[in-house]
């Protein structure tokens, strides 16, 4: 076990506390998983090495992903990108961007009682597709769309 | 920089045509900025010092008496140092590059080049619209699409571009634009692809 | 370097590159066109629109709010030389007085005979309060890197408790009406290299350099545009800046030499930009491009 | 040491919206400084809310997420009054935990 998983276990309150939720069930291994940082994954340099290192495959094209993402980012450094999947039983969320020198930028694990709901701010390195990636009961689904990264001007 | 002299016609001019107000916010405004400026890199104190014609321009809100703006735009324009070859035309590549290049003659950049050790930009992009593949040009000046095209290749025009650039207030004294050559911005070879960038036949500008 | 790498560095970078866009296209004018000709695929509008709508959200929960939280810290905790708090300093609406003080500076202060912006008066404070040196505040008053300086996240805890405020820059001392008149003289004075002042370009409507709208600080919907979102977080950089800091990259720009930080010509601009804009309702710490 | 997070909490709906700003550089590693030598990366990799000792929310982050982060989700069940924290571990094993109240 290494040491960022040592420090998440902590958080919850030590090793004996994360057993017995483990041995209950409380802590499912969807949860498990999202404590480990996944290296392999972080440092695919496309989306398809990610998805191959994440294990999920080739994961089906869903309508049931909605991606609030701006068409034309302001600027590249501040990308604001929300995902919501309407995808029953959905475990996690992983962000991905097509083209930045690495291509996984985040994965969020939503225990049951969370809404299968995120928002958060991603860098783009430059106009790129954005993919939406949900576990739902052990099965892939990703949904994706481009955004421009516009250049030009003095700021402020 | 060099400081162009105002005649003694002019002066008189001047005192006549700007007596000071109840309240000399002038005086305390340079008073101020003198006190509170420092010099910096190249950007030494002396800069906030106004020559004869950044004086007339402050002094009469841009807008000086027709006498004076005649006397001091003929002294800019006698002050251009036109080329020793009588060639105009540059290379219009080299002239892009330098419309596209923003940096020169702040207090990061070095003297005669920027912070990076490029030779100055003219900044042209920032404020005209130039070659029709840079859409994201400024609008502080007009136009300069199909500059050429419009107005014709003649040497009178190439030697009209060259003054306009070397010095834009030879020509119009309170001119937005600032007088390239005069200032020490850009060299006579720099000026010269500007010139070329306008008014070569081959230049996108004018395709 | 390649323009493709180049757009990475600036992407990721963050640097705070006064005019990283500028370079960028002098470095790869094909390559910028195309991206600003992809850019202008859609209506000039419906671009505007866009970035309204994320600008929106993001100014609801706006990283501008970790400096607030920072500099309220800074504000009452004990600290300087003589171990005092800032919670005794007089903003204009007298000592310890926060709510609505920012929206009714500069102004003039009695005890320092002087006109005083917001940067400007809590740099007094730390120094006649705290004892700290004013030199020392004057040597690294700008964010830079991982450096932010207490000023800036003291003005912004300062202006986040103006939030939903009226613009009120008082003109009723006349050291106040005084100071909007050599403001507005600052303001038009043109000299340096390239003989240009503020007003060369902030004093026209419709006006732009390059991509980015130039507000006209003459006019009120102009002043009010600049007013607005500072002190800011600037996306370029992830770096929290005051209006120090821009009057001072706009002076660089200027071709001029260096304002004295926190001066009293930033003062009687500030002065002059602030009365342009009373009257309309301040957003608090905003978000700049 | 890391500066303070900036955690909203709302009721409403029968659950809880949180937004949460954390102060961190989000270093690529792939910058340069000045002189031209590269800067270490140095982002946050894990991030977990916990409310009631329960765990609402858990993620991992490469360094694509934007300097000073920004995160927002929601989860059934809290109250006004209660607790949610939020920790954070970057690459360089540093940690901070903040706390917000539920209004």
């Amino acid at each position: 076990m290494n040491q960022t998983r040592r420090d998440v276990l902590r958080a919850g309150g030590g090793a004996s506390l994360f057993a017995l939720l483990a041995a209950s069930g409380m802590l499912r291994p969807g949860a498990a998983l999202a404590a480990d940082w996944n290296q392999k994954a972080f440092e695919a340099k496309n989306v398809k090495d990610a998805l191959d290192a994440l294990g999920a495959g080739n994961p089906a094209s869903s309508n049931d992903i909605v991606m609030i993402a701006p068409e034309i980012a302001e600027n590249g450094a501040v990308v604001p990108i929300a995902a919501t999947s309407k995808i029953p039983g959905t475990e996690s969320i992983t962000i991905l961007i097509a083209k930045n020198p690495t291509a996984l930028a985040a994965s969020f694990d939503i225990p049951s009682g969370t809404e299968a709901a995120v928002s958060t701010r991603v860098k783009l390195a430059q106009t790129t597709d954005v993919h939406v990636l949900v576990k739902a009961q052990g099965k892939y689904y990703m949904t994706k769309k481009e955004v421009k990264v516009t250049i030009g001007g003095c700021g402020g | 920089m060099k400081t162009l002299q105002v005649s003694i016609f002019g002066a008189a001019a001047l005192a006549i045509a700007f007596s000071a107000g109840a309240q000399d916010y002038r005086g305390q405004a340079i008073n101020m900025m003198k006190q509170d400026f420092h010099a910096k890199g190249i950007a030494g104190i002396d800069r906030l010092n106004e020559d004869a014609l950044q004086l007339v321009c402050n002094r009469s809100g841009n807008n000086p008496p027709k006498g004076v703006a005649e006397r001091l735009q003929q002294d800019q324009f006698e002050a251009i140092k036109y080329p020793a070859d009588g060639k105009f035309l540059g290379d219009w590549k080299a002239g892009e590059k330098i419309a596209q290049r923003g940096r020169g003659m702040t207090w990061k950049d070095k003297a005669g080049k920027t912070s990076r050790g490029e030779p100055n930009g003219g900044s042209c992009y920032n404020c005209h619209q130039i070659g029709a593949a840079t859409t994201s040009f400024g609008t502080i000046g007009n136009s300069l699409l199909h500059f050429g095209k419009i107005r014709g290749y003649g040497a009178d025009t190439q030697k009209y571009v060259y003054g306009k650039i070397y010095n834009a207030k030879a020509f119009n004294l309170c001119s937005n634009m600032p007088r390239f050559g005069h200032s020490g911005t850009l060299t006579e070879t720099q000026i010269k692809d500007l010139v070329a960038l306008l008014l070569d036949p081959n230049s996108p500008v004018n395709k | 370097m390649s323009s493709i790498k180049l757009r990475v560095f600036v992407a990721l970078s963050g640097l705070a590159l006064a005019c990283a866009a500028q370079a960028q296209q002098a470095a790869a004018p094909k390559k910028a066109a195309a991206q600003a000709k992809n850019a202008a695929s859609g209506s000039k509008s419906a671009i505007a629109a866009e970035f309204e709508k994320f600008r929106g959200i993001m100014e609801d929960a706006s990283p501008a709010e970790l400096f607030e939280v920072k500099g309220e810290e800074l504000w009452k905790t004990k600290r300087g030389p003589k171990n005092a708090s800032l919670e005794k300093c007089d903003l204009g609406l007298g000592p310890g007085v926060l709510k609505g003080a920012y929206v009714k500076l500069p102004r003039y202060f009695a005890d320092a005979g002087q006109m005083m912006d917001a940067e400007r008066r809590i740099v007094y404070c730390m120094v006649t309060l705290q004892g700290f040196n004013e030199k020392d505040l004057a040597k690294q008053p700008f964010s830079k890197g991982r450096h932010v300086p207490d000023p800036v996240a003291l003005v912004t805890y300062v202006a986040g408790q103006s939030r939903g405020m009226k613009i009120a820059v008082p003109q009723k001392h006349a050291k106040e009406r005084e100071a909007y008149k050599v403001g507005e003289t600052i303001f038009n004075y043109r000299a340096g290299a390239w003989d240009f002042s503020c007003a060369s370009c902030h004093g026209e409507d419709g006006k732009r350099i390059r991509t980015q709208d130039l507000p006209n600080l003459s006019s009120k919907q102009g002043a009010i545009a600049a007013f607005q979102g500072w002190p800011g977080y600037r996306m370029t950089g992830g770096l929290m800046h005051t209006l120090q800091w821009r009057m001072n990259d706009c002076f660089r720009q200027q071709r001029f030499p260096e304002p004295g930080y926190a001066s009293q010509t930033i003062a009687n601009l500030l002065t002059y930009m602030g009365v342009n804009a009373n009257g309309h309702v301040y957003k608090g710490p905003g978000i700049k491009r | 040491m890391a500066d303070p997070m900036r955690i909203r909490a709302t009721a409403k709906d029968g659950g809880v919206n949180v937004k949460v700003l954390m102060a961190h550089d989000m270093e690529t590693g792939q910058r340069k400084d000045g002189a031209g030598k590269p800067i270490p990366a140095h982002f946050i990799q894990h991030v977990s809310a916990t409310w009631q000792g329960k765990v609402v929310l858990s993620a991992i982050w490469g360094p694509a997420i934007a300097k000073n982060p920004f995160l927002e989700f929601n989860f059934k069940g809290g109250k006004k009054g209660e607790k949610v924290q939020i920790t954070w571990t970057d690459n360089k094993g540093d940690k901070r935990t903040d706390e917000a109240t539920i209004n």
